[in-house]
């Protein structure tokens, strides 16, 4: 009973947002499941807080092998809620500055700005910069010419990595301007403009077409695998 | 060749980026650039404005995408202060409003002081709703953006007068580091709009997607680090001449000594990889 | 070909990383001590007056106001100064107190500097620094985005819509509109549908929002990938096979180019081709597809370096002008640039 | 279905979207109905789908867990319902060698939807006290956070085989990368096709795009939902005249003098 009627919503909702771009009367209605959706979301934090609690909590009491990790992320977790959802240090906003609650969680001197801008930032965008690293390596293990696409693939890696600096300008700014085209910079530019363009096309509207059919299996219930089991 | 630990790559790797930073920053010299079509392009769009248009800049960005971007948002902003045209901010990312004010600071407080706020410029901060912020200010640009990032209501700024939806926009800039940036506002904005030009500073990420829509619907792009020091030399060319040119209004251009070597030791790597393969190939030949 | 690279990212073999952690340690003393020092963070106390005015509507608008102006609130801040900026008001002052070094935010920086530093050690192998480091950045970020959700979701989107005048009062003063909105009940049932599976009694109405968001949202994507992708990218392959300059002379290198995208877009599709073997015309097609697919792979990954290298460029930047003061290119502790370029120190 | 729209309520704009999505949808429910009466179409042979039974194999015989990250994002988003699809498929094969499977998500309703479809395999495979929901947790919603968390958890438990089903962003390569350092199969999937580049290099398996999406159907090898994947391929060959047709439309358009001027279709500078 209750996975058929999920499996209502689930079709009555995707055929109304079907229509709803054709219908003048049914503008706004994407936008409004989209705030929907996000409240829904904000919500679910209970659920994602929850199981963060219980595996780290579980870990602490248990004092396995690093637990002592478990109490450290506990920790920051609840300092992070703490400070963020009180504001503290938080000043009014200049329009209004006789409500003190005003003011934005992440405004310039406030406790929840500095958890941001001196922990949460470093070590994001430390990851994010390792990734130069693991580009490196990835390169030097798969770029082999072991058959005619691994070496298209690599050719042309070579080709932009050249052509996007001032090596490439360097090896190539010699050819006369009616072969300009062969500068490695201009390459660069034509395998962008030319086969990226075909290929990445390809495959939008080849993920389109995927979309849609993932689309009609879900609306239609024969993939309704995230319905669960029982009835 | 199982003997090459990756940790010897990323060593190389540290010292490669490393070195020509401090190389750069105890000198002070920086590499020359020459413009692609796409860059130009950029440069081009805004030089064909007449003095007083207005254009419209999207932050699309966060932090964690400055370092190819931030110089973007600052060559953009000083050429538009410097061909007088009038930039009106808004931001598709909840950080973006920041960003757009480090950049307004920096640029238009610092050396363009006569600019009045709500006047020549304006910061009209961000709005949630990704691509749903895009459709509605393609009809009703006042209805998403009420008021500026003060809490002064829209109708009250002069720069906005007779500004009621995206298409009055002689130009549009989008300075973006991934969903919603680039291809949601060619996707909503630049297509219902025939008339109106789209630029955009983009991530190496997002370039190779959004290339797919130059010079149709995008008129020109600046792609990644590469494309922001080839615009940042153009503006610099167009403003100080001879003059030298203050640091802020370099950066792009320092950038570019580590992506040489970088790219440099990425192909030295790539070389190495396949002359190992083929030496490997060679020795299982002749004994199998 | 993956044995190309031995396996020793993996943990600890000793206790190497006290090693590096002690030599990273003695360099950064060495460096401390040197000079000017390095990692100070400054600060300058902005202090604002605001007044209300109210307009013929009858709304409070609040502006700066004056010293001394009746009724007027002040607001203090603290702003970041540069070391350059310290130094300019010292010369100018000695001893001064209107910029300053902040406590918080040095310790701040350091901090920064330290995880910075961790995380680049996981490259080494996995280690207590970067434990920690993982360990606090789960916490914090998990917090963060909660917290984020809270304000510019919940807050915004639903308690204003239920209780306007409540939020008001409270933390949205600026709130247009602010009557009670019962749309805003279906996304309250929801969600008390979703948290309800914490109580046994929920286990089944928990689908509920699931099925909802998973059914409207295929349906509006599927509009929009059909919009935007199938009918805008066939659309802009729509090419002329042959293509002429302004003046009317055959354009030899526009056509090449329209010929190849066209053709590029067909291979490319075939090679998605499912319910057909891959062999004869569509293998052949296929095969074709697959060789602008890795031209299309290469170009992106070339890109994506530039990108990368970039982010790391910045880290090192970070660590080297804002932490270590080792370079200078901004000019941000050179005191003539800065004091020439502003007016801010009296 | 969408046919049943009356045209008079119709936004006139939105006339060729309504044909071609109506197009879209004929030809995936037709060729849906027509494999339900038995027509079932032979699809090709997909390597990293063929590769799924054996990295799970190998996981158990190795004695180390299986990990699978259904991408970062939330259920709004078409990638991770398909990645949540996927998950069902190979949790139901882990159910039936025992083998741990591990699944890390970044958000909260993820999270839900990933206990749900695990469950149901499970159950399905007749193994329902293999079911662990502690195994499925939430890290956190920060990309980067996350990409943390799975690079030191790698580090540590050295899981056998690693799926990435999906909608990726940058932390992709980290992903890749540290599952490759530890040996581990690894297969991927996206639609993200910025990160494409990067499985294809460091994964032992790539579904690319369209393949991706198709997996799921692929995987459950029943007759109606391999019938979708002919309704796709129907699809593409309409697409494909389509496009033959415009081509050969402004070919036309540029030859004739009246229009030659002012084309409307784009040519390179």
């Amino acid at each position: 009973m209750s996975r058929s009627i999920a499996l209502l919503i689930c079709l009555v909702g995707g055929l109304t947002m079907l229509v709803s771009p054709f219908l003048p009367m049914a503008t706004g209605w994407a936008n409004d499941v989209t705030d929907w959706f996000n409240i829904l979301a904000a919500m679910a934090f209970v659920l994602g807080g929850g199981s963060l609690l219980k595996v780290q909590l579980m870990r602490l009491s248990a004092r396995g092998p690093g637990w002592g990790y478990s109490a450290v992320t506990l920790l920051a977790f609840a300092v992070t809620l703490w400070v963020g959802l009180g504001k503290v240090g938080v000043v009014a906003d200049p329009s209004a500055p006789m409500v003190p609650w005003s003011g934005k969680p992440d405004d310039e001197g406030s406790a929840f700005w500095w958890i941001y801008l001196y922990v949460m930032t470093p070590i994001t965008s430390t990851l994010f910069a390792v990734l130069a690293f693991y580009v490196a390596s990835a390169a030097f293990r798969a770029f082999r010419a072991k058959n005619l696409e691994a070496t298209l693939l690599l050719a042309t890696a070579f080709v932009i990595l050249l052509g996007r600096t001032f090596a490439g300008v360097v090896l190539t700014g010699w050819l006369p301007d009616w072969a300009s085209g062969l500068r490695l910079e201009n390459l660069a530019v034509t395998i962008m403009d030319v086969f990226n363009t075909a290929g990445n096309r390809a495959i939008i509207i080849g993920i389109a077409l995927g979309v849609a059919s993932t689309g009609i299996r879900l609306l239609l219930g024969l993939d309704r695998s995230y319905l669960g089991g029982d009835a | 060749m199982s003997g090459l630990d990756r940790r010897w790559i990323y060593l190389a790797m540290m010292l490669a980026v490393a070195l020509p930073i401090l190389w750069n920053g105890v000198t002070g010299k920086t590499f020359p650039e020459s413009p692609t079509p796409p860059s130009q392009a950029c440069f081009d769009a805004i030089e064909a404005l007449p003095e007083g248009s207005r254009v419209l800049v999207s932050f699309d960005y966060d932090p964690a995408s400055e370092g190819e971007l931030a110089p973007m948002a600052t060559s953009f902003m000083r050429h538009l202060m410097h061909k007088r045209l009038k930039p009106v901010v808004i931001a598709l990312w909840p950080l973006g409003p920041t960003k757009a004010e480090e950049t307004i600071a920096s640029v238009i407080k610092t050396d363009f002081p006569d600019r009045v706020n709500g006047k020549d410029f304006v910061n009209l901060g961000f709005q949630t709703g990704n691509e749903g912020v895009l459709k509605v200010i393609g009809t009703d640009f006042r209805k998403q953006f009420p008021v500026d990032r003060s809490g002064t209501p829209v109708d009250r700024l002069p720069i906005m007068d007779g500004i009621t939806k995206a298409g009055d926009f002689p130009l549009v800039i989008t300075i973006s580091a991934g969903y919603p940036g680039g291809k949601e506002w060619v996707q909503y904005v630049s297509s219902s709009n025939p008339g109106l030009v789209l630029l955009a500073g983009v991530t190496g990420v997002q370039a190779s997607q959004v290339y797919s829509y130059y010079p149709g619907q995008l008129r020109g792009m600046l792609a990644a680090i590469k494309g922001a020091a080839e615009y940042e030399a153009l503006v610099s060319a167009a403003i100080d001449g001879d003059r030298v040119t203050a640091p802020k209004y370099t950066e792009a251009r320092r950038r570019m000594a580590p992506q040489l070597f970088g790219h440099l030791l990425l192909i030295a790597l790539i070389v190495l990889g396949n002359a190992m393969y083929f030496a490997q190939k060679r020795c299982k030949a002749v004994a199998p | 070909m993956s044995d190309a690279i031995t396996d020793q990212t993996a943990p600890a073999q000793g206790r190497w990383w006290i090693g590096l952690f002690l030599v990273i340690a003695v360099l950064v003393a060495i460096r401390a001590g040197m000079g000017e020092g390095m990692g100070r963070v400054y600060v300058q106390t902005e202090t604002t007056r605001y007044a209300s005015t109210t307009n013929e509507q009858g709304r409070v608008a609040w502006s700066a106001a004056a010293d001394g102006t009746a009724g007027a609130v002040t607001i203090e801040r603290d702003l970041f100064r540069t070391a350059g900026q310290f130094r300019a008001a010292e010369s100018a002052a000695p001893g001064q107190q209107a910029i300053r070094v902040s406590w918080d935010r040095t310790i701040g920086l350091w901090l920064a500097a330290f995880f910075t530093l961790a995380v680049f050690s996981f490259l080494a192998g996995d280690n207590p620094a970067y434990k920690l480091t993982e360990s606090i950045v789960i916490g914090v970020s998990a917090g963060y985005w909660m917290v984020v959700a809270f304000w510019e979701t919940l807050v915004p989107k639903l308690l204003a819509n239920l209780a306007p005048d409540m939020v008001k009062a409270w933390c949205m003063p600026n709130l247009e509109g602010g009557a009670f909105n019962p749309i805003a009940l279906i996304p309250l049932g929801l969600g008390i549908m979703l948290l309800s599976q914490l109580t046994p009694l929920g286990r089944h109405v928990g689908r509920w929002p699931l099925a909802f968001v998973i059914g409207t949202f295929a349906g509006l994507k599927m509009v929009s990938h059909v919009e935007s992708d199938i009918i805008e990218q066939v659309r802009a392959t729509m090419l002329p096979l042959v293509a002429f300059e302004d003046d009317g002379s055959f354009a030899a290198w526009a056509s090449i180019r329209n010929v190849l995208i066209i053709v590029g877009v067909l291979c490319t599709l075939a090679y998605f081709v499912f319910s057909v073997e891959h062999k004869g015309a569509v293998g052949r097609a296929a095969r074709v597809g697959v060789w602008f697919l890795m031209i299309t792979f290469g170009s992106a990954f070339g890109f994506t370096v530039m990108g990368r290298i970039a982010l790391l460029a910045a880290r090192f930047e970070f660590l080297f002008i804002d932490w270590l003061w080792l370079i200078d290119p901004k000019g941000e502790r050179a005191m003539a640039v800065v004091a020439a370029a502003t007016q801010l120190v009296p | 279905m969408v046919l049943g729209a009356d045209a008079s309520f119709l936004n006139p704009d939105k006339v060729l979207l309504l044909v071609v999505l109506a197009a879209t949808c004929v030809c995936i429910v037709g060729s849906m109905l027509a494999a339900r009466a038995g027509s079932v179409p032979r699809i090709r042979r997909i390597a990293g789908l063929e590769a799924v039974e054996e990295a799970v194999g190998r996981a158990t015989e190795m004695g180390r867990p299986i990990l699978f990250v259904p991408g970062i994002q939330d259920m709004d988003n078409p990638m991770t319902v398909a990645g949540i699809t996927v998950l069902s498929r190979v949790a139901g094969t882990a159910a039936q060698y025992d083998a741990t499977l591990d699944v890390p998500v970044s958000r909260s309703l993820v999270m839900q939807a990933a206990r749900e479809s695990v469950q149901a395999a499970a159950l399905q495979a007749g193994q329902p006290d293999w079911y662990d929901p502690e195994r499925i947790r939430y890290i956190t919603d920060e990309q980067f956070g996350y990409a943390a968390y799975a690079a030191g958890a790698m580090a540590r438990d050295k899981p056998a085989a690693c799926f990435y089903m999906g909608c990726f962003f940058a932390e992709s390569l980290i992903l890749a990368e540290n599952g490759n350092a530890i040996g581990a199969i690894q297969i991927a999937g996206t639609a993200e096709t910025a990160q494409l580049p990067f499985f294809v290099a460091s994964c032992d398996y790539t579904l690319i795009g369209e393949e991706f999406f198709a997996a799921s159907a692929y995987l459950s090898g029943a007759p109606d939902q391999l019938g979708t994947l002919r309704g796709q391929d129907i699809a593409k060959a309409l697409i494909a005249l389509a496009l033959a047709g415009g081509v050969v439309m402004a070919t036309i358009e540029v030859f004739s003098p009246a229009t030659a001027a002012e084309s409307p279709v784009e040519v390179a500078p």
